[in-house]
Parts: structure tokens; sequence; C-alpha cells
């Protein structure tokens, strides 16, 4: 290999393990082919996988920069790549990788010490999970940890051992889950995640981490503004299409920032300073 | 320019006798029948033939053809019931008509219109699907491997 | 041509306010001595912009798809070359009638910018048209030139100043442009061609395209919602310039899916930043129908049906029409 | 300064020939554009504006990435080979040797594009002054001299003599292995290339769009621009096709795209895209720009607005005006940037 090699050249991953985490949703265990992790990186950056003759898609990277030996994608069934990936993708596929991309949560300034509520639906689990994870693993270095994740139902929980049997048992960290209609055997709360929010009564002192659908975004922050939120405590992460991943191809170009290299993470104040395109 | 070269394999070796690659698409209802036709009354016709199954042969878009000579067929034979006898009362009319315009046009931009056929194959004329075959891989050895219509990319 | 832009101006006022129409479909004035732009007006004060002139020769009845789909009643001023557009979007059932409020307007033949330019005049500062001859005044001083020599080549095919469809003409119907010998001597000219001339003629042709798709979508019977190229799963991808294959398969298959319902306006050609002879391979098939099939003239109405959905039982065979034009 | 007569031109082709590949201005089928230089090629030196832009020889239109070899569950990649050849390019314009440095503002900041910097230090440019302006010229607007174009040599053309001027270390050492052909130029020289420039400055002033200026205060009101109430008018006749994006010197927009072969090759391109393409932010969940009017508002608050608040002001247009002359409905970066300045009255 050249030395001069470009940065839209990927490296190649090994499949280590692949986890159905619910019907349209697996994560994917991606390692070097002789063992070891491709690349260092931080909580909320993102990789770009590629299945050769299919393309690229980038993903945020789910595992926590703390873990040593591999990464972790969780994706969801949804567009070309992603079904190809959830059809075909089986453990000692080689696949493309380059990364990581992006800006990532603050866990080295700001983050530090603060109380910190997550706010997640859906899919939404997979950048956070990277930080709670990461401040689960330097617990002293942050205050207390809420969780709060909604689903459409019990069986689309994303990693539902890790919430249940694993988070709940570090100290001072809660769990709160709730799913959006009422199912037999559970037990927990009904309903959708904003009302949750106000139900659960969060003081305004925490520093808030948000990530779900559009709409669920746009409802939680109302809801967060109303309890007494300011709207730079209230960071979030974006996705759009993204082709190079080095804020040159133009695609996830919003103002003047590039969401692949200003972003992924926006405070939600930052937001209402570009315009409204995402 | 595009097709002057075609690439052989290994050089050392001697190179192997020109097998082409033809794709037939058959009519359900006729000419698909009558390849089983051929089996049954075991006329045998070459191997190089692929045959694609489609509904009726209207249902094959010019973009088909096209997209199979791109991808390395040497020659393309599209098989429809006789004019009149359409499963479907007037499928192969407008098969007919397309094919034409395309046969004309392709011929004007120069690409050899032999390596394109069309024929009209009844559920009962098995030996008839195997002549014709025969005589059509006859025919693309002879003119030898499409390169005015072949992607080259990865292959260089 | 001042006149009947003062007409037209007068025309579109009137629909707006009588709330006839909801918007007009007209040129706007541009910066320059020629870049006339189509443009869409929606109120009476706006209409002052509106202006007709040499330099108009967009057809404007592609916008008709999106006045459709808003539902909004739009006039549009249509040169007689244009109706055939509008006949032919109407007949492909991707327009409405009961939108639509055409507007007959003459025409002289519009003037083409780069064969003024071909002349070696550059920096043009303003074109004046009086009885045939055009005046160019640039910054370096001035030349007139006779009217025929630029005319765009569509208007040299000009198929005369009759409407298609009108629901009102504006002024007087004009002369145009005595049409230049047989339509279809450029494809005979290939057509005599050998074979491998003929292929080397068109992979230089062709190798020229930049895949900008203005050819596409300027064109009035190119009205998919989406159209196949840009479907990421298609054999040739969208704007990549890839492979001589695909360009002979986007332009081959472009021309195809318009064949029997290209009305020949010529636009492709003229929009094409290229210069690509993409008129030709429409001429051919039209000359193909017009031999096979009888001759046909898409969009003379909004009813007849195209050649290419429907047939006789004695239509010719494939193979015939394979070997024709070789040498 | 050196002078070379025109009955000597066609030596000094084939000795720029000879030192790497010589794009130059030519003559073909009626139209002028940049063209690898043979030995029957018509140079064409008197044409301002080449039909496309000089970028491609940088940024291709088209270019493999690297290569992949699949073969079960194994995954090969072999990064395409870094273009090597020394190329010069003859007769670049003020405006596209200013569209090259809008271009390395973002394909040479970090993360480098590698294939663009590779072709851009194998380059020698050698810029010529515009003797004849055209209507469709604005340069001026940017403040980019069309008399003394940048890049390693300038060039006058002056009556039959061809006026020579290297500006960088590059421009020196291709000079130096000229010397049989160029002679020193003379105070007289000097005075005709002298008064060339300002006749140019003149023309330029006189043309209809001599005195465009863009207003800097629009990239101040991101907001107000981007909600103005004009794009609907001005993108309600845009056909979407992206000829402007193709043609403009400093668009830089990309599409990566697989192409797979058989056998489990696959070849990872490059292609040149466009803001105005519907696909171009089109995802499995949607289109954050759902249509025209934001497509088209997205290329021109790029070039207006997002790129001079990225880069200290400037603006992603450098007035070569082949927007004005391509577009099929004659809609460009003019008209756009007149009508938000009447409308935000700045």
């Amino acid at each position: 290999m050249c030395n001069c090699q470009d940065t839209l050249i990927p490296q190649i991953g090994v499949v280590t393990d692949v986890c159905r985490e619910t019907a349209d949703v697996k994560t994917y265990r991606v390692e070097k082919p002789g063992g070891g992790k491709l690349f260092e990186h931080l909580p909320g950056q993102c990789a770009l996988l590629s299945v050769p003759g299919m393309g690229e898609a980038i993903f945020s990277i789910t595992s926590s920069p703390t873990n040593k030996n591999y990464l972790e994608f969780s994706i969801k069934r949804c567009g070309s790549i992603t079904t190809y990936l959830d059809d075909e993708l089986e453990v000692g596929q080689e696949i493309a990788v380059r990364g990581p991309y992006g800006n990532h949560f603050p866990v080295e300034d700001k983050l530090r010490g603060k109380d910190v509520l997550f706010i997640a639906g859906g899919i939404g689990l997979a950048p956070m999970r990277s930080v709670i994870n990461y401040m689960l693993d330097k617990r002293d270095q942050f205050g207390s940890i809420d969780i709060v994740y909604g689903a459409r139902s019990r069986e689309d929980f994303v990693r539902y051992q890790e919430l249940t049997e694993i988070w709940p048992k570090q100290p001072k960290t809660k769990v709160h889950l709730t799913i959006d209609k009422p199912q037999e055997g559970w037990t927990g709360n009904v309903g959708f995640v904003p009302a949750f929010l106000k139900a659960l009564q969060f003081t305004p002192d925490k520093t808030v981490l948000l990530c779900g659908p559009p709409i669920m975004i746009k409802l939680c922050l109302a809801a967060l503004i109303e309890m007494g939120f300011k709207k730079n405590q209230v960071y979030t992460t974006l996705e759009l299409k993204m082709k190079c991943g080095i804020g040159k191809c133009g695609r996830c170009n919003i103002g003047k920032k590039y969401v692949c290299k200003d972003g992924p993470v926006f405070t939600c104040d930052e937001l209402d300073e570009m315009p409204d395109e995402y | 320019m595009l097709g002057e070269k075609v690439t052989v394999a290994d050089k050392t070796a001697a190179p192997a006798p020109f097998e082409p690659k033809i794709v037939a698409f058959c009519c359900n209802w006729c000419s698909y029948a009558g390849a089983d036709g051929a089996g049954t009354a075991r006329k045998q016709y070459p191997a190089n033939v692929k045959i694609i199954r489609v509904p009726c042969s209207c249902r094959v878009n010019p973009l088909f053809i096209l997209r199979a000579f791109q991808r390395g067929a040497d020659g393309v034979i599209l098989c429809g019931c006789h004019p009149g006898d359409c499963h479907y009362m007037t499928g192969n009319y407008y098969t007919r008509r397309r094919l034409t315009l395309l046969m004309s046009m392709l011929n004007f931009m120069g690409v050899a219109t032999e390596r394109l056929r069309v024929e009209w194959v009844s559920a009962s004329e098995g030996a008839r699907f195997a002549e014709i075959m025969t005589s059509f891989v006859e025919q693309i050895t002879a003119l030898g491997a499409n390169v005015k219509l072949r992607d080259l990319r990865c292959k260089k | 041509m001042q006149k009947i832009a003062a007409l037209m101006r007068q025309k579109a006022q009137e629909l707006l306010s009588s709330g006839q129409v909801q918007q007009v479909a007209a040129w706007r004035k541009g910066q320059l001595a020629y870049d006339n732009a189509p443009a869409v007006f929606t109120s009476p004060e706006a209409c002052a912009d509106l202006v007709y002139d040499e330099f108009c020769p967009a057809n404007l009845s592609k916008y008709l798809l999106a006045a459709t789909k808003k539902k909004l009643k739009t006039a549009v001023f249509l040169k007689p070359c244009d109706t055939y557009g509008v006949n032919q979007l109407l007949k492909d059932n991707r327009v409405q009638r009961e939108y639509v409020y055409a507007i007959g307007t003459p025409c002289q033949g519009m003037l083409d910018i780069k064969k003024i330019r071909a002349h070696g005049l550059k920096g043009i500062t303003r074109i004046t048209v009086s009885e045939g001859v055009v005046q160019v005044e640039t910054v370096y001083g001035t030349q007139n030139l006779p009217q025929r020599d630029v005319l765009l080549d569509k208007c040299l095919q000009c198929k005369g100043n009759a409407y298609m469809i009108a629901d009102t003409e504006i002024g007087e119907k004009l002369a145009t442009p005595e049409p230049r010998g047989d339509a279809f001597a450029a494809v005979k000219r290939i057509e005599a061609l050998p074979p491998e001339e003929r292929f080397k003629f068109w992979q230089q042709e062709l190798s020229k395209c930049i895949r900008c798709n203005a050819c596409r979508d300027i064109c009035p019977a190119c009205s998919c919602e989406q159209c196949i190229f840009d479907n990421p799963a298609a054999p040739v991808a969208g704007k990549a310039f890839a492979d001589p294959v695909e360009e002979n398969m986007f332009h081959l298959i472009r021309a195809y899916h318009v064949a029997g319902r290209c009305v020949g306006c010529g636009e492709c050609a003229r929009v094409c930043p290229q210069g690509v002879k993409l008129g030709l391979l429409n001429l051919k098939f039209m000359k193909d129908i017009n031999t096979f099939y009888g001759p046909y003239q898409a969009g003379s109405d909004a009813t007849t049906p195209a050649p290419q959905v429907t047939f006789t039982q004695g239509d010719v065979e494939p193979s015939a029409a394979g070997q024709k034009g070789r040498s | 300064m050196f002078k070379i007569a025109k009955a000597k031109w066609p030596e000094l082709w084939q000795a720029l020939a000879r030192e790497g590949q010589l794009y130059l201005p030519a003559l073909v089928d009626g139209k002028t554009d940049f063209a690898p230089w043979q030995k029957d090629t018509k140079v064409d030196l008197l044409t301002a504006v080449t039909a496309k832009s000089l970028k491609q020889l940088f940024f291709a239109q088209v270019e493999p990435l690297m290569h992949f070899q699949t073969s079960g569950k194994k995954v090969a990649v072999t990064p395409q080979e870094l273009p090597a050849q020394p190329t010069i390019a003859f007769g670049v314009r003020a405006c596209d040797l200013a569209g090259f440095t809008i271009l390395d503002k973002v394909f040479l900041k970090e993360p480098v594009d590698t294939f663009y910097r590779a072709r851009r230090e194998n380059c020698t440019l050698i810029g010529l002054a515009c003797g004849f302006p055209e209507e469709t010229c604005f340069c001026q607007t940017f403040n980019i001299d069309a008399a003394s174009p940048a890049g390693d040599i300038q060039t006058w053309l002056v009556w039959d003599n061809l006026y020579w001027e290297s500006r960088t270390g590059k421009g020196q050492q291709l000079t130096a292995k000229l010397a049989a052909l160029l002679t020193e130029a003379t105070a007289e020289d000097a005075k005709l290339v002298q008064a060339q420039q300002t006749k140019i400055r003149e023309t330029l002033s006189k043309l209809p769009l001599g005195r465009l200026r863009f207003s800097p205060e629009l990239a101040k009101h991101e907001q107000e621009v981007f909600n103005s109430k004009v794009w609907e008018k001005l993108s309600a006749t845009c056909l979407s096709c992206c000829g402007c994006t193709y043609v403009c010197p400093t668009c830089h927009c990309y599409d990566v795209r697989d192409y797979a072969g058989k056998d489990g090759a696959v070849e990872r391109f490059r292609c040149w895209d466009s803001c105005m393409n519907g696909d171009f932010t089109k995802m499995a969940h949607g289109n954050p720009r759902k249509g025209q009017l934001e497509r088209f508002r997205q290329r021109y608050m790029h070039k207006l607005v997002y790129f001079p608040e990225d880069y200290e002001g400037t603006f992603a247009c450098v007035g070569c005006g082949r927007c004005l002359r391509i577009c099929p409905v004659n809609l460009n970066i003019v008209k756009v940037a007149k009508e938000l300045e009447v409308d935000l009255h700045v």
C-alpha cells in the first residue's frame, strides 16, 4: 500500500458477531481480520461501512471507546445497504470500513461532572449507547445518569438485556422504559417519550443527550423547554446522506456546516442557527 | 477507443476456442415450453444459450437487451408466440414494433444487428427451437466476441 | 415583435386580474441582449417584466406539468411549434386540459446566439432585427447578419405557423421560416455510411456528453415523475459518464422512450451544452415510424394513439428492419 | 518578460508537449474547449470563455478510486494509483485560475484529497490575458484581473506576438527549458503589454455586467436569504438539469459509486454530482430537500452565503459567465444575486 493513501480508501474489517436485537435491527461486531480494533473513536462519532458493489453508508458507532477490542454498529433495516446487511452479513464476512468521522459528545470537558439525562427513541439508542457505556466505565467522572428510552413495543428495544440487567445495577444510574401501546406482560410505562418525560419530572439542572426520530426530537425538545431546560443544555445528533465523510462531497451541507465534519453532534441552540433543512 | 481489443486471459496457454454467451428471452407460453419440448424430444441445442423466462415477449424492455450486452452477452435472442397467437392477445404485436425500431436504431448506430434476433416459436415447435438456437450460436461464434456494447470496466 | 409583446402583456394582465387563470407562463427580460428567461407570472403587476422577441426559444409546455400537479389554471404562450408539445402532454395524460389556457403566439423563427457568436462576435450589447437583417452591436463594433443564417436549427425545420391547440390567439399569424429541404437528409447521410463509420460517428458524438441531463429535462415527451436513469438500480448511473456503453445506452434509451411521442421540437439539441447531435436519434425514429407504419406527427392532436401503442397484423418484421441501410 | 512570434507557436506547443501532457483551448466542431494537444489541433487563443472550465484537469468527471476483489467472505481493496504524469495547461484565463484557488480551499484542506493534490502539483499553469472579454464576463466583480492572469506563467497575446512572464519557481523552470524559443522582450514590448492591459480593463467596464457587484451583506443574513420569497419565483422555471454545475469552475460536489463487474470485481469511482439532482440528498427515510425550490436554493446559498461564511467572504463564483451561456432557460447566478439584493435591500 502506498504511503499517500487517500482518506476515501477504507480498511478491511471482519464481522465477528451478529446479534439480532429486534425484528429489523441487528448489532454487528467488527474487528481487524487478525483481531483488534480498526481505529480509536470518541462517543458519538460515525464510520462509513461499505459492501463492495452496493456502496457506502454512514453509521454511528454504538460500542464505547473504552472497549479496546472491537467496534459495534446497531443497524436498522431501512434502505438498500441496510437491507443487504440485514439479509447477508454473517460472522466471518469481511466488509470495508473507514472512519472515525465527525465530532463527538463532549465527554472529556463539558459533560464532566454533570448529571446526564439520555433520551432515546427506537434505533436512536445506537449513538447513545456509546456514551452511556463510556460514562459507566468512567463512572466517577460523571454525576447521576438517567436513561429514558421509548420503543414501539417490548420487542423493539435494542439491547434489552443491557437495559434491564446491566445498566440499572450501576451506581446512580436509572433506566426508564416506555412503549407506545399497552402490551400483555408489560408492567412498565406506556405512552410516548415526551409525555413520559414530563411525568418523570426531571429537574432542569441536567445535561440532555437526545436522539430519535425527527418528530420525537421536536416534541421532546418542546417538553424539555416547558420543564425549564435551555436549548444549549440539549445535545442531539443528526443524520443526513453522506458520501465522503470529510466535508467535501457536499451532501450533508446545512448552512455553513457539514454534518459529517462539523456534526453529527450539535446542541439544539446551534441547530436553531442553521437553515431548517435536516 | 472502445471495442478494439479482446483480452485473452492467459497468454501462455493456447487460447481456448471462443464460446459465445447467448441470452434467450423466452415467452412462458410458447418458446419456453418449446425449449421444454426440445428437451423431451431429445433435440440438443448448445449449452451456451441461457434462457430467461418472461411472461410475454412484450415484457422485454429494450434496456434488458442492452443490459445483457453490457454485462457480457455475445448474442441476445428474443422468442415470442407467432403473431396472432399471443396468450394475452396482443403482446407480441407490440414486441414486434418495439424490436423493429430497436433493431433499426442499433443498425443506425453501427452496432451489428446480427447479434440480436427475434423469432416466433410456438410451444409445439421444440425441434425448431433447437434448430434456431443452434444456428444462432453458430452465427455468433462466427462473429466472435461482442465488444461494441460491452462495459469494459473491471476488465482493463 | 414589440407589438406582439405589448399584446401579450395586456392579455396576461387581463387574464390574471379577471381571475380566469392563476398564473401565466411567458418570458421575462434578462440582463443581456438575448437572455430572456421563461418565467411564471402570478400577478398583473409582475407582467410589466413580460417580454417577447427573437430570443424566446424555450418551449413552455413542460411547465404545465407542475401547473397540473399544483392544480393551477395556467395560461401559456405557445409558438406554433410549442403547441405540439402541449398536445403530446395531454395525450400522455400528464397534463390536464382544464388547467391549460393555451394562447397561440406568432413567431418568425427564433435566433441562435451560438450561431451569432460563431461569426466571431463577442461583447454583444444589443441585438435588433428588422426586415430579415439582424444587427448585432458589440463593444468592439457593429455587424449585420442575414436573419436566416442565424436562425436556430430547429427553426430551419419549421412546421409552419398553424397552432395545433389554442384557446385564443395573439395578433396576426406571421410567416414562419421556409423549411430547409428534406427533414431527414441528415439521417439519410448517416444511413449511407458503412457500419463501422456509423459506429465511429456515434462513439465520437456521444462521448461529448457530460450527462447534465438537460436534453431530458427540457423534453416535453420526457414527462416521467422519476426517470429510469435516476434509479440507482438502473444499469446506467444517473449522472456518471463512466463508460462508452453507458453513454450509448442513455441516449439510445432516451430517444427510444420518446419514439412516437417526440414532437420534433428540437429543444434537446438546442439545450445540449456539448452540441451533441441529439436530434438525429429522434429523427431516425420518426423516419422509421413513417416508413414502417405510415406518416405520423406526434402532437398534431391530443387523441390519435402513438404508433408504439398500436399495431397492425401485417407489420414489418424486426429482422427486416435490421437489414436496412447496411452497406 | 519574453516574447515569441506567431510563426514559432507550433514549435512552442511541441516543446511544451515534450515537458508533459499539454492541454490548450482547441476548436473542435465549432466549439472551443480545452483538449490535449496533437499536431493537427486547431489552437484557439482568441475565445475568452471555453465551453467547459478546466476543473476536470484536477477534479476529473469520473475517476476510479479503488478496486475491490471479493471472493466468498473475503474482501481485498487496491487503491487506485495516483496520477503521476506531468501536465501543462496553456491559455488558462484569469477566472479559471481563480477557480482553482477556490477548489484548493476545499480539496487541499485537511483531510487532503490526494487525487486532486497529485494532479494539481503535477501541473504547470500558463495563464493568458483576455484580449477580448465577452458580454457574459464579470470576473471584475470578484476583483479578478483578466489582464494579468495568475498561474505559474502569465502570457499576453498582442497582435502576432505572445508575451511571456514567469510568476513562480515552477514557471521559471519551464521557461528555462524553452530558452531556445523565447526572446527577451524590449521596453517597447512592455509598453504594448501595458496598453493591452489598460484596454482590457476598459472593455470589461463597458460590458453589460461591467459594474456588477455582489453584496457581501448576503453572507451576513443567512436566515433572511434562506427564507426569502424570491426563491419560489426564481426556481419555478429551473429545469433541474445540472448543466450549470458541470461547467462551473467552482462547483465541487461529487458522488461515490460502485460498479460491480463480474466474478467479484468491483470498481469504486467518484463522479461529479450536483445539488440540483433530485437524489442528491435522498435517504431511505426521505429527502430533506424535497423539491425544486430547496435544491435550487441550496446551489445559490452555497455560492453566495455558505461559502463566504466559511472562507472569509470569498464567493464561490469567479465570474466566468459559463452558467449564463449554458442555461437552457437563462437562469444564472447574476439574476439570483440581483433579485436577492433587491429583496433584502442590501
